[in-house]
């Protein structure tokens, strides 16, 4: 099979599958599950084909065409979409199966897996964009397939709710992502990826406003500070989705998005700062809230947050580049480059995430929908497997030494460390900050006595749910190999990360802050909580315990305030002014008014013959004024 | 001064006022009626005056045809007035304005 | 004696022309209109028009007017005790007349008329109408007579009594 | 010149009326519900096959199935020409298709004198097809008004509240709308009679050459728009010009809103496209000025009207205003993307706000309200109704997918020429327009049931949706997604056409006209 | 006598005139036929007039092209035209209805049957001769025959005051607009026949001399205050305002065949009347075209406010038959520039007879006792009563109102197409806002047939108890669906009316 035949495959699989669910298999859930991981497994078997045989493409063919308006649907398949690709097939998959026994006694499976299929066919898209408007399409069907997840469970208020807000909160990012690929288009005159990248080494100039608004979609969909609000909320939905949609794959594709059109960052680097800042702000705020929160995926919904923020500020960092005497001339090497780096961190966290996710959704299925961390604790011993994947989970993303987060983070650490010394000092808080918040969480779940009723009678998970575990829990140890780095199938992307061989100045500073930072948030967690059914932190320093919450529920409440007060007030006003000044005073009016004065031209008509006489008259005026030539 | 055709022009316009004035102000149909034929009249008297000075002798053969028509009309009216009296018992106009608006 | 007589004519007529209109009683209105009529009679005269002032003595004086006192005391209205006409009407009657008087008036201003006298004099005779009558205007004496018909026709629709119908009062 | 065995467009357009016209005579029900049913799939049916004849047959001045008939106005240049463009094309299968979905939807409801109903709608459904199937002008104006008349009489006898005011403040305006537009075009008509007062012509074809031989003066071409450009604005309710809409909608019978609000409102849009750009090119340039804030107006403005909205048929005949909107927005353009936009808009639009409204009514149909507030959950009881919905709702915010969002892409790619700010005002309308359709989802569909609709349901059951309600949804979601899937289906034929007669709009993009 | 008498006697070519002399001679037969045959025979004698009258129809229309055009008859009273042809035929038409639906309208009422149709037929045949008429003389005894004429036929249902009432008012505005038109036509004889004058004439009161004269003294004022006397007595007929005023009082007390062909025949009659004016007045175009503009908005504007809120039908259909005399004005003032605009006029005629008719043959079935009292409320479920008539109203309401694809449409079309041609801008937007208006009260017509009133409770009861039908007899429904049909159908092909219409331009 020619490679193009064979994305296609990959792409339009799941939305075969999708089709077949929705027309076919609505009440049959059993037949909708497996026919939807049958999909999903043969496009993960087709994707590591296209990627492991090193082939790497663009085809592209006439979507749409209208004047000199032309949008393609196209692939890029390059080293960065390889790699996005593999993380999507395996995370995807890893999911899909969890699901099989996630969702096994849920009512609605069969529209459940269809969502599942619906977004990897648009997750897929994206991947394999090779114009942004391609990818903006595909970009909205993420929504559209988040939406769907997130409302699943859609009797629940909260639920739709939720959805409703992550659906309108992307949009406003998409608002300005939609701006910047027109005025790309206008400005450059294509979207094409590759073109563009030919573009800007052409020498084009680029608006800072450009890449800046292109970001905002970045912004919504990685749900980077303000638009963040929705990524807790998203938590309604069944774990699994949370672990693809809402932690390694679709919040991810923000990441994804902007190593994508980097050429044009390049090009501004003055929208880099924006971006870093933006990135920075959100790995800070988010480490904060999560110190606070009681639902274990609330948790991992704010750790997901910084550690969106990490890659963004990574890839705000930029290039490091040094230059050099080499025979005389100079020459400009490329050491590190943000974007790689944020992807690298992407692929670990990807891993990673999904498998805290996972795990939290067996500890939340063997604790009977339980989610509050409080009411559980003890589950070591109910939940052996669980138990061991969360840990390795939970070490690689505080950054334990040779687990996969630790080089990823080492990494954007140390390009922070050369960029700029203060980002570099806010993301090592940050890192201090995981690791304190994981390991309580970790602690208060796993460790001391079951506090709740059903903490008490959980049990281990099938089969089906721990082998997705087991697998990404490898995949978390191992995946930030420095070996990985040096796979030659995603050289074009890991080029410039450094793979273990410390570049020389920095290098021990960040270690040894990569260290410390893991010991001091671990181990003050360790041990600052107890196993309690009350938060040790709210209990002993009610005041940092009160601000944290106030910080974390301050742009809920902003939200809450704009919707409720400043929208649809607005909407009401404008309401009032289109239904009853328009609508009543002025139409209503005007047809009143043409009504008295037809009632005018009717009281014409007195009835009494001098009245008319007189009409003659006035006649004989008007005709003899005319014939006098008055008129 | 001789009596030209300005004179018996102003003789007519001013007999049709005076017929017009009665219409605007008399109550009685039957007087409006009257003042009505005062108004033909008028215009006949405007009629020959122009047949003798032009020297054509069609105007005075057209008075007969609207001396003629007044009569006919005369006649209709006044069955009309009657038959309406019998059933309002008056002929004032005022009071015969059962249409209107 | 042209001059004195137009004046005198004139003066008839539309004396009591105003007469007709300021009248309270029908009858005594009834009268003068036939007094006017006589007045406009001998303007037809002063106009060599000796015919028509006869007939017109003879069709207005003799039936118009004759049918009009005849309705009049038929109908007997107790003109005695109203007003013939409201003073605001008056007023506003006189100067919308007074107005299309002047208007009717206004071409003798601005007309194009010489007072020179009368042109060529002539003298019809009643062959002359009746040539006329019966070659240029037969057509329109046959439709005035199917004219006279259909007002015939409509006085007796209008006024006699047909049988299993009764009029009110 | 067909080349077809007979003439298909006069056939499409003379099954409905025909059909109509034997309803008249009052069949047995069977029978008169067979026959109507027969009706609307004629059309349709013709509608989808002329369309994949479009690219095979040969055209005659970019006129496909051109055919001409006299009917008696020849001396005076009025012919009745039928035939399709590539701008027509796509609007005469929406007009073929809703008009199916229409009719079969009121096959299956139980109205009051349900025969005078159907003859109604395939009066409206005849008028559909010859608006989009005319080549004159002339009869373009025609078949829309013969459409018109029978939403005016249907709102009336069969309407909700207020249906009285409702149907007399529809009458009124829309009567302007189309007085002005007549003015317009009888403007047109005797200009292009030639300075010294020739016959003329209402003639598409015949326009289109003269007016580019000889472009009427910039004044005259100013004058005419504006008489155009209100007189079309009303019709497909320009704010501040559009308060009839969400009244008459509101009020209207579903398959008359479905194709009043779907088919016949893109009258004045396709007039716009099709008639007042290219022939008159200087035109819109001297109104810009005032178009685009009314335009935005309809998307931002009524955005907000929208939201605050309560009432489910409202909300969605005031959503129906706003992507009007976007739609005017298309036309300040004056480009082919604009235009182009434009006219995949309308299609989308069409299908989509159709298919709200027939849903809107299967929804009444269970929960007994509009009301917004007193519905719920309704997702448990009814979930394909409720899959349906979504998938209506989401079109109709422009999910890529859905038909709708390459109108949308394509018109704020070209507003881009125009001015950025105003791109940026009508992208935005995209959030607002996802803000009161989702809720309008959330507050019908999820959730809890409210303490009303459980009372009504106790009542009687809620059962999902019927198959006879389901085939004429089906009908329209597959077109929407169809459409959203395979653009080109519209687009190529769209894009010779709108390349062969918009000479003057090529160079329009280049120099935004707006902003001086 | 002399030669010229004797040449002007050969010109009295009666067999030219033979439709009027055969209406004559039947309106003769019509009370022949009363004395001779026994009273229950009498049923038979309107069916004789309606027979007779189209055998008049059939004669005319088959020797339609065998009239004289432009020749001169009865020694220059009468010329014959195209135009004036096509108006014979229209008035016989508009006789034939008005005599169908008098058989119904009389049938209610106890009155004399057989003076009705004779008076008709008098009066259909004094308008053909108006409308053929080329002498002051001859157009004022026909003028005057018709006025007389309708002096009777308003006031025929003599039982109802309403109608004796309408019939005074008729009568007293109808002798005041006779009296300043013959006092216009009495300035133009003497102007025109003055010796000094360039152009005088000796037979003045000839249409052919009077333009003559006209054309060589364009701006004498005695003469343009004769024109406009003369167009005031004409707008009198055609309802133009300020001489609208009588006109819904009138058609309202009148029996309601009466008000149709009133609003009808008398209004073509004006037209045609003012037709053969504006060709003779076409040197004082300046004037007459500004004081028939005026006339036009104004008519326009006062017949469509004042019927926006009537609610009695009759007076309605006069209030918007005023307004139609606005449209109608519209093309004849676009006729002096735009000759096309005259075919325009005559189609809308035509239109306008047909639509008026179909509606007026509604109200006369619905009409009651009291044929003045007749309500919007009345129509209420009619299209549940009786569809055929529900539908018959609608279309010809429709037709009215100008509403696609009826024939009214078609009409206000070609009038705005040559008013827009003539360059009549603020007149064509006052008459679109008439027609907005316009589309209110026709509409609320058609509404208050069609929609289920605000009582109707529920549903079922309405179907358990079907509303009295209203009997129509089948002779009528074949005359209302022709009527009918013939709106929709020149809605759609024009071509046969068309091709006629453009047999007047020769």
């Amino acid at each position: 099979m020619a490679p193009t035949q064979l994305a296609l495959l990959v792409l339009l699989l799941p939305l075969a599958s999708a089709a077949i669910i929705a027309l076919f298999l609505r009440r049959q859930g059993a037949l909708a599950s497996y026919l939807s991981v049958a999909a999903c497994a043969v496009l993960a078997g087709a994707a590591f084909i296209l990627v492991f045989s090193n082939q790497r493409f663009t085809a592209a063919f006439d979507w749409m065409q209208l004047g000199n308006l032309t949008i393609s649907l196209g692939f890029k398949f390059d080293d960065l979409a390889a790699l996005m690709l593999v993380i999507v097939a395996i995370v995807g998959l890893a999911v899909h199966v969890f699901s099989l026994g996630y969702m096994h006694d849920d009512g609605s499976r069969g529209r459940y897996f269809g969502g599942l299929s619906i977004f990897m066919f648009s997750m897929l898209g994206i991947v394999f964009a090779d114009n942004l408007f391609m990818m903006f399409i595909f970009w909205e069907l993420v929504g559209f397939s988040s939406w769907l997840l997130i409302n699943h469970y859609m009797e629940k208020q909260s639920a739709a709710d939720a959805s409703k807000k992550a659906f309108i909160v992307n949009r406003v990012g998409d608002f300005g992502f939609l701006l910047g690929i027109i005025w790309c288009y206008s400005a450059l005159g294509t979207v094409n990826l590759s073109k563009i990248a030919l573009e800007v080494q052409g020498g084009s100039v680029i608006a800072t406003a450009i890449p800046l608004l292109l970001f905002c979609g970045a912004v919504g969909k990685s749900a980077q500070v303000p638009l963040h609000v929705w990524l807790p909320d998203a938590m309604e939905g069944p774990t699994p989705v949370s672990a693809l949609i809402h932690a390694a794959t679709m919040v991810a594709a923000g990441i994804y998005m902007l190593c994508r059109i980097e050429p044009l960052f390049a090009a501004a680097p003055a929208a880099l700062d924006g971006v870093m800042w933006v990135g920075v702000i959100t790995a800070v705020y988010a480490a904060l809230c999560a110190i606070t929160q009681s639902d274990i995926k609330k948790v991992l919904a704010y750790s997901t947050l910084s550690q969106l923020g990490y890659m963004v500020a990574a890839f705000g960092l930029g290039r490091l580049s040094e230059t050099q005497d080499v025979d005389g001339g100079k020459s400009t090497i490329l050491l590190l480059a943000g974007a790689g780096v944020a992807m690298f961190h992407l692929m670990t966290h990807a891993f990673f995430k999904a498998l805290l996710f996972l795990g939290s959704g067996s500890v939340i299925h063997g604790c009977h929908h339980e989610q509050n961390i409080f009411k559980m604790g003890g589950l070591a011993k109910r939940m052996k497997f669980t138990f061991a994947t969360f840990t390795i989970g939970v070490l690689a993303i505080i950054g334990t030494p040779l687990l996969s987060g630790f080089y990823s983070k080492d990494s954007i650490l140390l390009l922070a460390f050369e960029k700029n010394r203060l980002v570099f000092g806010l993301l090592a808080f940050t890192a201090v900050l995981t690791s304190f918040y994981m390991v309580r969480l970790w602690k208060l779940v796993f460790l001391g006595k079951s506090r709740g009723e059903s903490a008490g009678h959980a049990h281990e998970s099938g089969f089906s749910m721990l082998l997705p575990l087991i697998v990404l829990a490898a995949l978390a140890v191992v995946a930030g190999d420095p070996r990985v780095l040096d796979l030659n199938i995603f050289r074009g992307i890991f080029l410039e990360v450094p793979d273990g061989q410390y570049h020389e100045h920095g290098h021990h500073v960040v270690f040894i802050t990569s260290l410390t930072v893991v010991l001091v948030g671990g181990l003050s967690a360790f041990f600052f909580y107890k196993s309690d059914d009350k938060d040790t932190l709210a209990v002993k320093v009610p005041g940092v315990f009160g601000g944290l919450a106030l910080l974390k529920a301050s742009p809920d409440e902003i939200y809450n305030y704009y919707v409720a007060k400043v929208q649809d007030r607005f909407a009401l006003v404008l309401n009032f002014l289109d239904q009853i000044v328009l609508s009543r005073a002025i139409i209503r009016g005007t047809a009143g008014f043409v009504g008295l004065l037809s009632l005018g031209a009717r009281a014409l008509y007195v009835g009494s013959l001098h009245a008319y006489v007189y009409w003659f008259l006035a006649g004989a005026a008007l005709v003899w004024g005319f014939a006098a030539g008055i008129f | 001064m001789t009596i030209g055709l300005n004179e018996y022009l102003i003789l007519s316009a001013l007999l049709f006022a005076v017929g017009f004035l009665g219409v605007l102000v008399r109550k009685n149909t039957l007087v409006i009626y009257m003042c009505l034929e005062l108004m033909l009249v008028a215009s006949t008297i405007a009629l020959v005056a122009f047949s003798r000075f032009n020297g054509t002798l069609d105007g005075n053969v057209f008075v007969f045809f609207i001396l003629t028509v007044a009569a006919a009309e005369v006649a209709v009216g006044l069955a009309i007035i009657v038959a309406l009296f019998r059933k309002r018992g008056t002929v004032q106009v005022e009071e015969l304005n059962a249409l209107k608006n | 004696m042209h001059n004195v007589l137009f004046y005198l004519f004139s003066a008839l007529t539309l004396g009591s022309a105003l007469a007709v209109v300021s009248h309270k009683n029908t009858v005594n209105a009834a009268v003068c209109l036939l007094v006017s009529l006589l007045g406009v009679a001998g303007i037809f005269a002063l106009l060599d028009a000796l015919l028509l002032s006869a007939l017109l003595i003879l069709v207005y004086a003799g039936a118009v007017v004759a049918l009009f006192l005849f309705i009049v005391m038929l109908l007997n209205p107790k003109s005695e005790t109203q007003k013939p006409y409201k003073k605001i009407s008056i007023v506003s009657g006189v100067i919308g007349a007074a107005l299309l008087g002047l208007g009717l008036c206004s071409f003798v201003a601005r007309g194009q008329f010489s007072t020179a006298p009368a042109a060529a004099v002539f003298h019809a005779g009643l062959k002359d109408y009746g040539a006329m009558l019966f070659t240029t205007y037969l057509l329109p004496v046959q439709v005035v007579g199917f004219l006279l018909l259909i007002a015939m026709l409509g006085v007796i629709v209008l006024s006699k009594k047909f049988e299993g119908q009764e009029d009110v009062k | 010149m067909t080349h077809l065995p007979f003439d298909f467009l006069f056939l499409s357009i003379a099954t409905p009326l025909a059909v109509a016209l034997i309803l008249t005579l009052g069949l047995p029900k069977k029978w008169a519900q067979g026959l109507a049913c027969v009706g609307f799939m004629v059309p349709a049916f013709i509608a989808v096959y002329l369309w994949m004849r479009f690219s095979h047959v040969p055209q005659y001045h970019t006129y496909a199935f051109y055919n001409v008939y006299d009917t008696g106005l020849g001396g005076l240049g009025i012919r009745l020409a039928l035939g399709l463009n590539g701008i027509s094309l796509s609007l005469f299968v929406l007009a073929g298709l809703v008009g199916l979905a229409a009719g079969l939807y009121a096959l299956q409801s139980k109205v009051e004198r349900l025969n005078l109903y159907l003859i109604l709608l395939l009066v409206m459904q005849g008028g559909l097809m010859g608006v989009f199937a005319s080549v004159d002008v002339f009869f373009f104006y025609f078949f829309h008004e013969l459409a018109l008349i029978p939403t005016f009489i249907m709102v009336g006898i069969w309407g909700g509240r207020d249906r009285n005011y409702a149907a007399m403040k529809m009458t009124i305006y829309l009567t302007l709308g189309a007085m002005l537009s007549l003015l317009g075009l009888i403007a047109i008509y005797v200009k292009s009679g030639g300075p010294q007062g020739g016959i003329g012509s209402f003639d598409l074809i015949y326009l289109r050459r003269e007016l580019l031989e000889n472009p009427l003066p910039a004044f005259a071409q100013k004058n005419i728009f504006g008489l155009l450009m209100f007189g079309f604005g009303i019709l497909v309710s320009l704010w501040p010009l559009h308060t009839w809409a969400p009244l008459g909608y509101g009020a209207a019978p579903t398959s008359a809103a479905m194709l009043h609000a779907g088919v016949l409102k893109k009258f004045g849009l396709y007039g716009l496209i099709q008639i007042a750009l290219p022939l008159l090119p200087l035109g819109v340039g001297s109104w810009n000025w005032l178009l685009i804030p009314l335009a935005l107006g309809n998307v931002l403005v009524i955005g907000f009207v929208t939201i605050a909205q309560r009432d489910l048929k409202q909300m969605v005949g005031y959503s129906s205003v706003m992507h009007m909107g976007y739609a005017f927005l298309g036309v300040a353009a004056f480009s082919i993307v604009g235009a182009g936009g434009v006219v995949l808009m309308m299609v989308a639009h069409g299908f989509s706000v159709a298919l709200l409204f027939l849903l809107s009514s299967s929804i009444y149909e269970r929960t007994q309200t509009f009301n917004l507030g007193q519905m719920g959950g309704l997702a448990q009881k009814a979930p394909v109704l409720a899959a349906f919905f979504v998938a209506a709702t989401f079109a109709s915010i422009g999910l890529p997918g859905f038909a709708n969002f390459w109108g949308e892409l394509a018109i704020f790619v070209s507003l881009w020429s125009v001015s950025p700010w105003v791109t940026a005002g009508a992208v935005a309308g995209v959030i607002i327009s996802a803000i009161y359709g989702l809720r309008a989802a959330a507050n019908v569909f999820f959730g809890q049931p409210s303490a009303e609709f459980t009372k009504v349901a106790e009542q009687t059951p809620v059962v999902d949706l019927r198959w006879s309600e389901k085939m004429p949804a089906l009908i329209l979601l597959v077109a929407l997604l169809f459409v959203g899937f395979w653009p080109k289906s519209i687009s190529t034929p769209l894009n010779a056409a709108l390349k062969a007669i918009y000479p003057a709009a090529t160079s329009a993009v280049s120099t935004p006209v707006a902003n001086k | 006598m002399n030669a010229d008498l004797v040449s002007i006697a050969q010109s009295n070519q009666w067999l030219a005139l033979t439709p009027e002399l055969l209406l004559g001679c039947l309106a003769l037969l019509l009370l022949i036929l009363e004395m001779v045959l026994p009273k229950k025979e009498h049923g038979a004698i309107p069916l004789v007039a309606i027979a007779g009258q189209c055998g008049v129809l059939v004669g005319l229309i088959i020797n339609y092209r065998a009239a004289m055009h432009g020749y001169e008859i009865f020694g220059g009273m009468l010329r014959q035209t195209a135009s004036g042809q096509f108006m014979r035929v229209f008035f016989v038409l508009c006789s034939i209805l008005a005599s169908c639906l008098g058989v119904i309208a009389l049938a209610r009422q106890k009155v004399p049957k057989v003076e009705f149709y004779h008076i008709l037929l008098v009066v259909t045949a004094a308008m053909m001769l108006l409308a053929q008429s080329n002498h002051f003389v001859m157009f004022f005894v026909a003028l005057e025959t018709i006025t007389v004429g309708f002096y009777v036929l308003v006031s025929y249902f003599r039982t109802n005051p309403l109608s004796l009432e309408a019939g005074l008012k008729y009568l007293i505005t109808g002798a005041l607009s006779s009296a300043i038109l013959l006092f216009g036509i009495v300035l133009l004889y003497g102007v025109a026949g003055t010796p000094a004058l360039p152009g005088h004439s000796v037979d003045s009161m000839n249409f052919g001399a009077l333009q003559t004269f006209l054309a060589a003294n364009p701006d004498n004022f005695l003469a343009s205050v004769g024109i406009v006397l003369v167009l005031s007595g004409v707008a009198f007929k055609i309802g133009a305002v300020p001489f609208q005023i009588w006109i819904p009082d009138v058609y309202q007390g009148a029996p309601t065949p009466v008000t149709a062909f009133l609003a009808v025949a008398s209004k073509a009659a004006g037209f045609a009347a003012l037709l053969i004016f504006a060709q003779v007045f076409v040197a004082y175009r300046g004037v007459v075209v500004s004081l028939l503009s005026t006339l036009a908005v104004l008519t326009i504007i006062l017949g469509n406010f004042g019927a926006l809120t009537q609610h009695n039908v009759k007076r309605l259909m006069g209030l918007s038959g005023v307004s139609h005399a606005g449209y109608l004005l519209l093309g004849v003032v676009a006729s002096f520039s735009v000759p096309q605009a005259i075919d325009a006029i005559y189609f809308y005629l035509v239109v306008y007879l047909c639509a008026s008719f179909a509606v007026f043959g509604v109200m006369t079935h619905l009409a009651g006792e009291n044929d003045a009292d007749q309500e919007l409320a009345h129509y209420g479920e009619l299209a549940r009563k009786n569809p055929f008539l529900g539908a018959v109203l609608a279309i010809g309401l429709g037709s009215l109102a100008g509403i696609p694809p009826l024939a009214g449409f078609i009409g206000k079309l070609l009038i705005f197409i040559a008013a827009f041609k003539a360059g009549l801008g603020w007149l064509l937007a006052v008459a679109i806002v008439g027609v907005v208006l316009s589309i209110y009260y026709y509409f609320g017509w058609i509404k208050a047939a069609y929609f289920p009133g605000p009582t109707t409770a529920s549903p079922s009861e309405d179907a358990a108890e079907q509303p009295p039908a209203i009997a129509i007899n089948v002779p009528m429904t074949v005359v209302l669906a022709s009527l009918a049909l013939i709106s929709v159908l020149l809605g759609l092909f024009q071509s046969p009316l068309m091709t006629w219409i453009a047999t007047l331009h020769y």
